[in-house]
């Protein structure tokens, strides 16, 4: 540092960043896309009377709007960089709450802002522990999921509850033009997440978070409260999800919907794929979301027996984000 | 505007901008400040200087909120203030760009120059065409036209990631700017930028503090400084009425030494050859290093030096070329492991994620890079591990509790020496070194020359990468050049003149 | 006991050790069983330990072998496979405890003193039966068979569902058993099943045969969703496939008279405390009642026994 | 530049020694043991005739063995920094398999075997996705359960197997010194597994890779052979939990110790907590299976009802990890 006149040099120099091939690596990264587009392929080549139908496009969107909303919130918690594994629990334990406030001759309305509040505890619990109190998201998650199911069985004396006013049934099983009430449920949710995720100054704050807890701690964001934020949400989301279960089922058990707590992780996951920074993102939250309906309803149309299926659902899951980890292979 | 340009007079007002008094803190035991005594005054660039582990960064944390301190008082404006948090600091005016902490690599360099608070919005709805002319104001403020502001900021070179980091303190219209080590691993054309702009707030009336161990920097940049030692305040005074060697001995609590030891001589035999290597960005490069020899490489950031010395240790594959040592020649990609039993041992760049596992203990940390040492037929020797760990404690003075202690609580240096302590108990042949002195004090800088100097009289051939071309010239035998990846040039060190050099840097070529 | 002698006016017979234990405490069945079994346990003077598994049976297993250990008179199984308890059944044996059952399999086993179950083979009668009943026949009608394989009692049904489908000369939807893998989400898989079974073969189906009310239920939206014709039936009687019995969405479904089994057991395990006598066999199937419009309304549901 | 004799320099120490307030911390830091202590005291003093019997602290350790052995798997790969969610799924499919074979007449020692090998490879498949693919181990043991759950449903074709070789059977139920033989094999393999993570150069390299997987690469560690290792060990002791579990129960289905998997991660991470630097550890495991064990023993003796028992269950988790983690807090 003792040169004297480096007044010349500051030129060019150390910027190294290459825009070159942006349209080959989008292709690979897109792996997840490819492996849906290829899925929707191969399955129209085997019924190409069927798959592609209306009827069955509408049934695949039926059975994959709850994910969706569940997954989205999914979504939410790992932009932060956390897992939430208490969404089934809580989405069972909302609807079981629903359930058991109508059948106890709460109103619908009241009974669903009764469930949507108890979605919010538990995830403002979630926050508390997780942020507040610094647990791992992990164990903190798993722990309340057992509490929560077990306050569902409690709710619901381990029994089904069903029986509920046929305004509430409506919500899960109404249509609007053909489409099933839950699909636009679904779709609002996901444009409302994806507006806050991308354009609200939260939603950025939780990026910041999920790529540096510290950095963005001593960058003056507030990683408490937008953790706590995060987790919240997620679990007034889930709880959305639990509600419409519910009544697109026309009943709520302690264990209902158990599974969208795994596949929404997965959904993420492969979600996760599709950008460059690698981080969870709605739009390829929704993508997993597809792969899962679409492999599930594909199977079942082909008439694959339903171990089989669950073998090849695992396959095609490492298939797909191994096809988009390739192009992280260094040495 | 030059790095030696004439300080211009200041005449800071009297009521300190930031003052901390009788401030205490003490981790685990350890007396990180010990009523320490601070203050800044608008208007000045005040360095805050002290060995490692003096406790600068302690103290700047405590001042922005990061930590609570144990006992002391902060005033700011000469009212008494308690910082619960980085956001009530930063409210407050008072910006600090921490030590070894940069960006965020998953979002864009836009939002990370505008982070948290600083985001535009309105009614909590981001403005996303309104971030992004701030952000590029920024940069342009600096100097830094060409950073995409849509790219992730991972993908930036490590000069650039710096460059956001600092845009985003400016980016806070800070009253109070702390910088602890700002240019640690930048390259003269950045710090050059840096200056300016650190200048121009000064006369603006921002109270700049400015820790840094590069003291020629201090004295071209700074009014006043502040010496630290064993988290204590030792003294305060103009930076015109102090003299460099003066500043050291406060430091140090002890007379400086030269900091550069006498050169040795090399011998005629070979210890590694490398011929017509590429990798990446690295192209066609050969050069032999023979034992007890210290081969210094230059260049700019970007230019390949770290990449050469990654392929060197295994730990990046080459595409072409071949690397000799002694009699074997390395297969394309070995990996770390064979190359450490070839005798080639890497020090890394990056301390803190690439040299050290922080959660794990100093005897834990040398352990790992001597597995093959401390154990017998896949059995770990307790005592093995711990007779090289005292051995290296004590050859490298590392200033710790025990051989137990954490190595994330150690101070920057004496993490460096922790990490020279589990390479050198591989007893290697050629020794890599990527920057070995960033980020270290003065005294600890000596004795690291003291101890390569050492190293090559028993035989090692070193190779040792830097940015600081006193270092290289001072510390090297013979200095090759790197330009994008390709050698512009080969020369002595002894007597070797910065100017050509730096042109070799620039990409001029040797005839 | 030793200094126990002071306040035992007269009565020297201490009341029989009893280890009851169920897998199915947190179904509604199950926990009704749980209450009955502790009432008659007061009425009768049992010394009574009850061990609820969850369907856990690493837990639940060591706990009863343990209780078993600590001497008893007699086991009492309520609604656990004997396919799960085997460990249970090599320490009663061991400890030359006889062991009576509710619902533990649908074949004789040595295992037990007595095990009473329903007629898996009537239950497949009285359905197929109204199957039949309601479409005019079953030959050259198409037919989805759902079971669950785990469930012994639903498997060996939906076995002989399929058998019977075939031997009528109907065609099995999907050429084999569709099986529901878990029993928490039964519903939302079978509605699933059916769903994507008519959206390949729309108005494809005559009936779906379904092991369990649970699923039926879900088999039932995928129908009524779908605007087909198919009929449902299920099996167990709850409170819903009644109501929806009764709202003429499910075709039928069929009573276990489980009260009545277990008073038979009850009444075996009384005859052996108080003289020792054996039953004179070891399995029953009782015969079941097939619940449809016509008898829904008097039909007390599974989930309300208790 | 000068500064002439420089050999002799590197002498003296600075070793600043202070080991003060070590057993304070070590209080705190012990929350989840003081959770224990506080549990078994509680079950004490509530039942004093039953809780601490002989007979009943047998039971607690033969409930808890196989969770011990799939919790000690779990714990390898955690130190690793990874998670295997597919250990419960594993050893049912180990289980499953032995099972098959044994009813398929193959002798008994043979069918371990093959069960074994059963573990490995599925641990091996585990260990290149995550180690060679980079996938996360997250989403590629989510997936890998999935399938794994399959293949269990076509071996055990849904049902239970049981009727097996008298031999098999007394693995998991015979007694030696009164004590069940799994009690025997848990302590064996946790003894194994504790010397392996401790004092091999395997567990060495683990502990490195879970401190930082970058500085251990650059010391020259083979990364991604170790955690192949320790995916694969992993797989192979979940194996050893399975089968012993079969011959335990004399039974063999699908899903059985499905609970493991979400306990053996509890159990490790109430561990981890004992421990300074916050890693998986096998001591500290072992403390949270006993908690586990105690927990649910001692709720049953009380005659809780099994819905709040779950709910008591998720509480306790949570309050001895804040226990634990409340020396953390910072501002
Ligand atoms: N989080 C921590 N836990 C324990 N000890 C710590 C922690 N942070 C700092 N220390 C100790 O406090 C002392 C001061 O450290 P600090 O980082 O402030 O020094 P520094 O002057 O910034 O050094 P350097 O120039 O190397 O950056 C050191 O002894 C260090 O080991
Ligand atoms: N894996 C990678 N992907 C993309 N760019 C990379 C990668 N590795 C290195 N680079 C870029 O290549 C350039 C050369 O890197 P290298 O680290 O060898 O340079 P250097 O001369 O040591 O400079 P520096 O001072 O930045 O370390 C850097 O600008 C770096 O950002
Ligand atoms: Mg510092
Ligand atoms: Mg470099």
């Amino acid at each position: 540092m003792t040169s004297t006149d480096n007044q010349k040099s500051p030129t060019t120099t150390s910027i190294v960043v290459g825009h070159a091939s942006n349209a080959g690596r989008w292709m690979l990264q897109g792996g997840t896309i490819v492996a849906l587009i290829v899925l929707v392929l191969f399955f129209f080549l085997m019924r190409p009377d069927v798959f592609l139908t209306f009827v069955n496009v509408k049934n695949i969107l039926y059975q994959v709007s709850i994910l969706a909303i569940i997954a989205g919130a999914q979504t939410v918690v790992m932009v932060v960089g956390d897992f939430d594994l208490s969404v089934g629990a809580t989405s069972a334990l909302a609807g079981a709450t629903a359930a058991a406030a109508m059948l106890g001759g709460w109103p619908v309305p009241a009974a669903i802002v009764l469930a949507l509040i108890v979605g919010l505890l538990i995830g403002l619990l979630n926050g508390v522990l997780v942020a507040y109190l610094n647990l791992s998201a992990f164990i903190a998650t798993l722990a309340m999921m057992t509490s929560v199911v077990g306050l569902a069985f409690l709710v619901t004396q381990g029994t089904t509850l069903f029986n509920f006013p046929p305004e509430f049934n409506e919500l899960g099983q109404g249509k609007l033009f053909e489409i099933p009430l839950p699909v636009y449920f679904a779709i609002i949710i996901s444009v409302i997440l994806w507006f806050v995720l991308r354009y609200t100054t939260l939603g950025r704050r939780w990026h910041a978070i999920g790529g540096s807890v510290e950095v963005s701690r001593l960058s003056g964001v507030n990683v408490r409260r937008a953790r706590l934020l995060a987790f919240t949400i997620a679990g007034f989301v889930s709880a959305i999800g639990g509600i419409l279960l519910a009544a697109r089922l026309g009943s709520a058990s302690a264990v209902q919907g158990e599974d969208n707590m795994m596949f929404s992780v997965a959904a993420v996951f492969l979600g996760m794929t599709i950008v460059r920074s690698g981080a969870a993102n709605l739009v390829g939250t929704m993508v997993g979301v597809a792969i899962i309906g679409v492999m599930s309803n594909g199977l079942n149309i082909l008439g694959v027996n339903a171990y089989v299926q669950q073998v090849v659902t695992g396959i095609i899951i490492i298939a797909a984000v191994t096809l988009s980890s390739l192009k992280h292979r260094e040495r | 505007m030059t790095l030696l340009e004439e300080r211009p007079e200041v005449r800071p007002v009297d009521v300190p901008a930031l003052a901390a008094h009788d401030i205490v803190k003490r981790f685990d035991g350890v007396h990180a400040l010990e009523r320490a005594q601070f203050s800044v005054l608008p208007g000045e660039i005040h360095a805050l200087l002290g060995e490692n582990g003096a406790g600068k960064s302690t103290l700047i944390k405590i001042l922005t909120g990061v930590y609570a301190p144990d006992g002391g008082t902060i005033y700011r404006n000469g009212e008494k203030v308690d910082f619960a948090n980085v956001r009530v600091a930063n409210a407050a005016g008072v910006v600090a760009l921490y030590q070894e902490l940069s960006i965020i690599p998953t979002i864009s360099v836009a939002e990370n120059i505008l982070l948290g608070e600083q985001t535009p919005s309105r009614g909590g709805i981001v403005q996303w065409g309104q971030m992004r002319k701030r952000a590029k104001a920024q940069l342009e403020s600096i100097n830094q036209r060409k950073i995409p502001l849509n790219a992730l900021a991972g993908d930036l070179s490590p000069v650039q990631q710096t460059m956001v980091a600092f845009a985003r303190a400016l980016a806070t219209d800070a009253k109070v700017l702390i910088l602890d080590e700002p240019t640690a691993s930048l390259t003269d054309t950045e710090i050059v930028e840096l200056f300016s702009v650190l200048r121009a707030l000064r006369d603006r009336g921002v109270a700049i503090v400015y820790v840094s161990h590069r003291l020629e920097e201090v004295f071209q940049l700074c009014d006043r400084l502040t010496i630290m030692r064993n988290g204590t305040h030792i003294v305060t005074k103009d930076v015109a009425d102090s003299h460099i060697d003066e500043v050291i001995s406060l430091m140090v609590g002890r007379n400086a030494n030269e900091l550069f030891p006498e050169r040795g001589t090399a011998t005629d035999e070979v210890a590694i050859e490398v011929r017509h290597l590429d990798g990446r960005r690295v192209k066609d490069v050969s050069f032999v290093a023979r034992k007890g020899e210290v081969l210094g490489i230059g260049g700019l950031a970007g230019s390949g030096r770290s990449e050469l010395l990654r392929i060197l240790s295994g730990a990046q594959k080459h595409v072409g070329g071949e690397i000799v040592v002694g009699d074997t020649v390395l297969p394309s990609s070995p990996g770390v492991g064979k190359a450490l039993e070839a005798g080639i041992a890497l020090v890394p760049e990056e301390r803190r994620s690439q040299g050290v596992i922080l959660a794990a203990s100093i005897q834990d940390n040398i352990a790992v890079a001597n597995i093959p040492t401390v154990s017998t037929a896949g059995i770990v020797s307790g005592a093995k591990i711990s007779t090289i760990t005292k051995r290296g404690i004590a050859d490298l003075k590392i200033k710790a509790r025990s051989p137990r202690q954490h190595v994330g609580e150690l101070s920057g240096g004496n993490q460096q020496k922790v990490v020279l302590a589990k390479m050198l108990a591989r007893k290697p042949k050629v020794l890599l070194m990527d920057e070995p002195t960033r980020g270290i004090d003065v005294g600890t800088k000596a004795e690291i020359y003291r101890l390569i100097r050492q190293l090559a009289a028993e035989g090692t051939a070193i190779i040792a990468v830097s940015s600081e071309l006193p270092e290289l010239i001072g510390m090297s035998d013979r200095i090759i050049i790197l330009h994008e990846g390709e050698i512009s040039g080969t020369v002595p060190a002894e007597g070797a003149d910065d100017e050509l050099l730096l042109s070799y840097c620039y990409g001029k070529h040797q005839s | 006991s030793s200094g126990g002698g002071d306040n035992g006016g007269g009565d020297d017979t201490t009341p029989p050790k009893v280890v009851a234990f169920t897998s199915g405490n947190q179904t509604p069945i199950g926990a009704w069983w749980v209450k009955d079994v502790e009432a008659t346990a007061k009425e009768l003077g049992w010394d009574l330990t009850m061990i609820q598994g969850d369907f856990d049976f690493q837990k639940m297993n060591p706990a009863v072998e343990s209780a078993i250990g600590q001497g008893a008179d007699v086991v009492f199984d309520g609604f656990t496979d004997i396919a799960s308890i085997a460990s249970i059944s090599t320490a009663a044996k061991d400890a030359g405890i006889p062991m009576f059952a509710v619902d533990s399999g649908t074949e004789p086993n040595d295992a037990f003193a007595l095990n009473i179950t329903t007629d898996q083979q009537g239950i497949v009668d009285q359905t197929m039966g109204a199957i039949s009943d309601a479409i005019g026949g079953l030959e050259g009608k198409t037919i989805m068979v759902i079971g669950h394989d785990p469930h012994a009692g639903i498997r060996m049904r939906s076995e002989l569902a399929a058998e019977a489908v075939e031997a009528a000369g109907a065609t099995l939807a999907g050429g084999e058993i569709q099986q529901v893998v878990s029993p928490a989400t039964g519903r939302t898989e079978a509605l699933a099943l059916v769903a994507d079974y008519l959206a390949a073969n729309p108005n494809g189906l005559d009936a779906v045969w379904v092991g369990w009310d649970d699923a039926a239920l879900g088999a039932v939206q995928a129908v009524s969703e779908a605007g087909a014709s198919a009929v449902v039936t299920g099996c167990d009687a709850t409170s819903e496939a009644l109501a929806a019995i009764e709202a003429g969405t499910m075709l039928a479904t069929v009573e276990q008279p489980w009260p009545l089994v277990n008073a038979s057991v009850v009444d075996a395990i009384t005859a052996y405390l108080e003289s020792g006598t054996m039953p004179s066999s070891n399995f029953e199937a009782v015969a079941t009642t097939l619940v449809t419009k016509a008898n829904a309304a008097e039909i007390t549901p599974s989930d309300k026994l208790g």
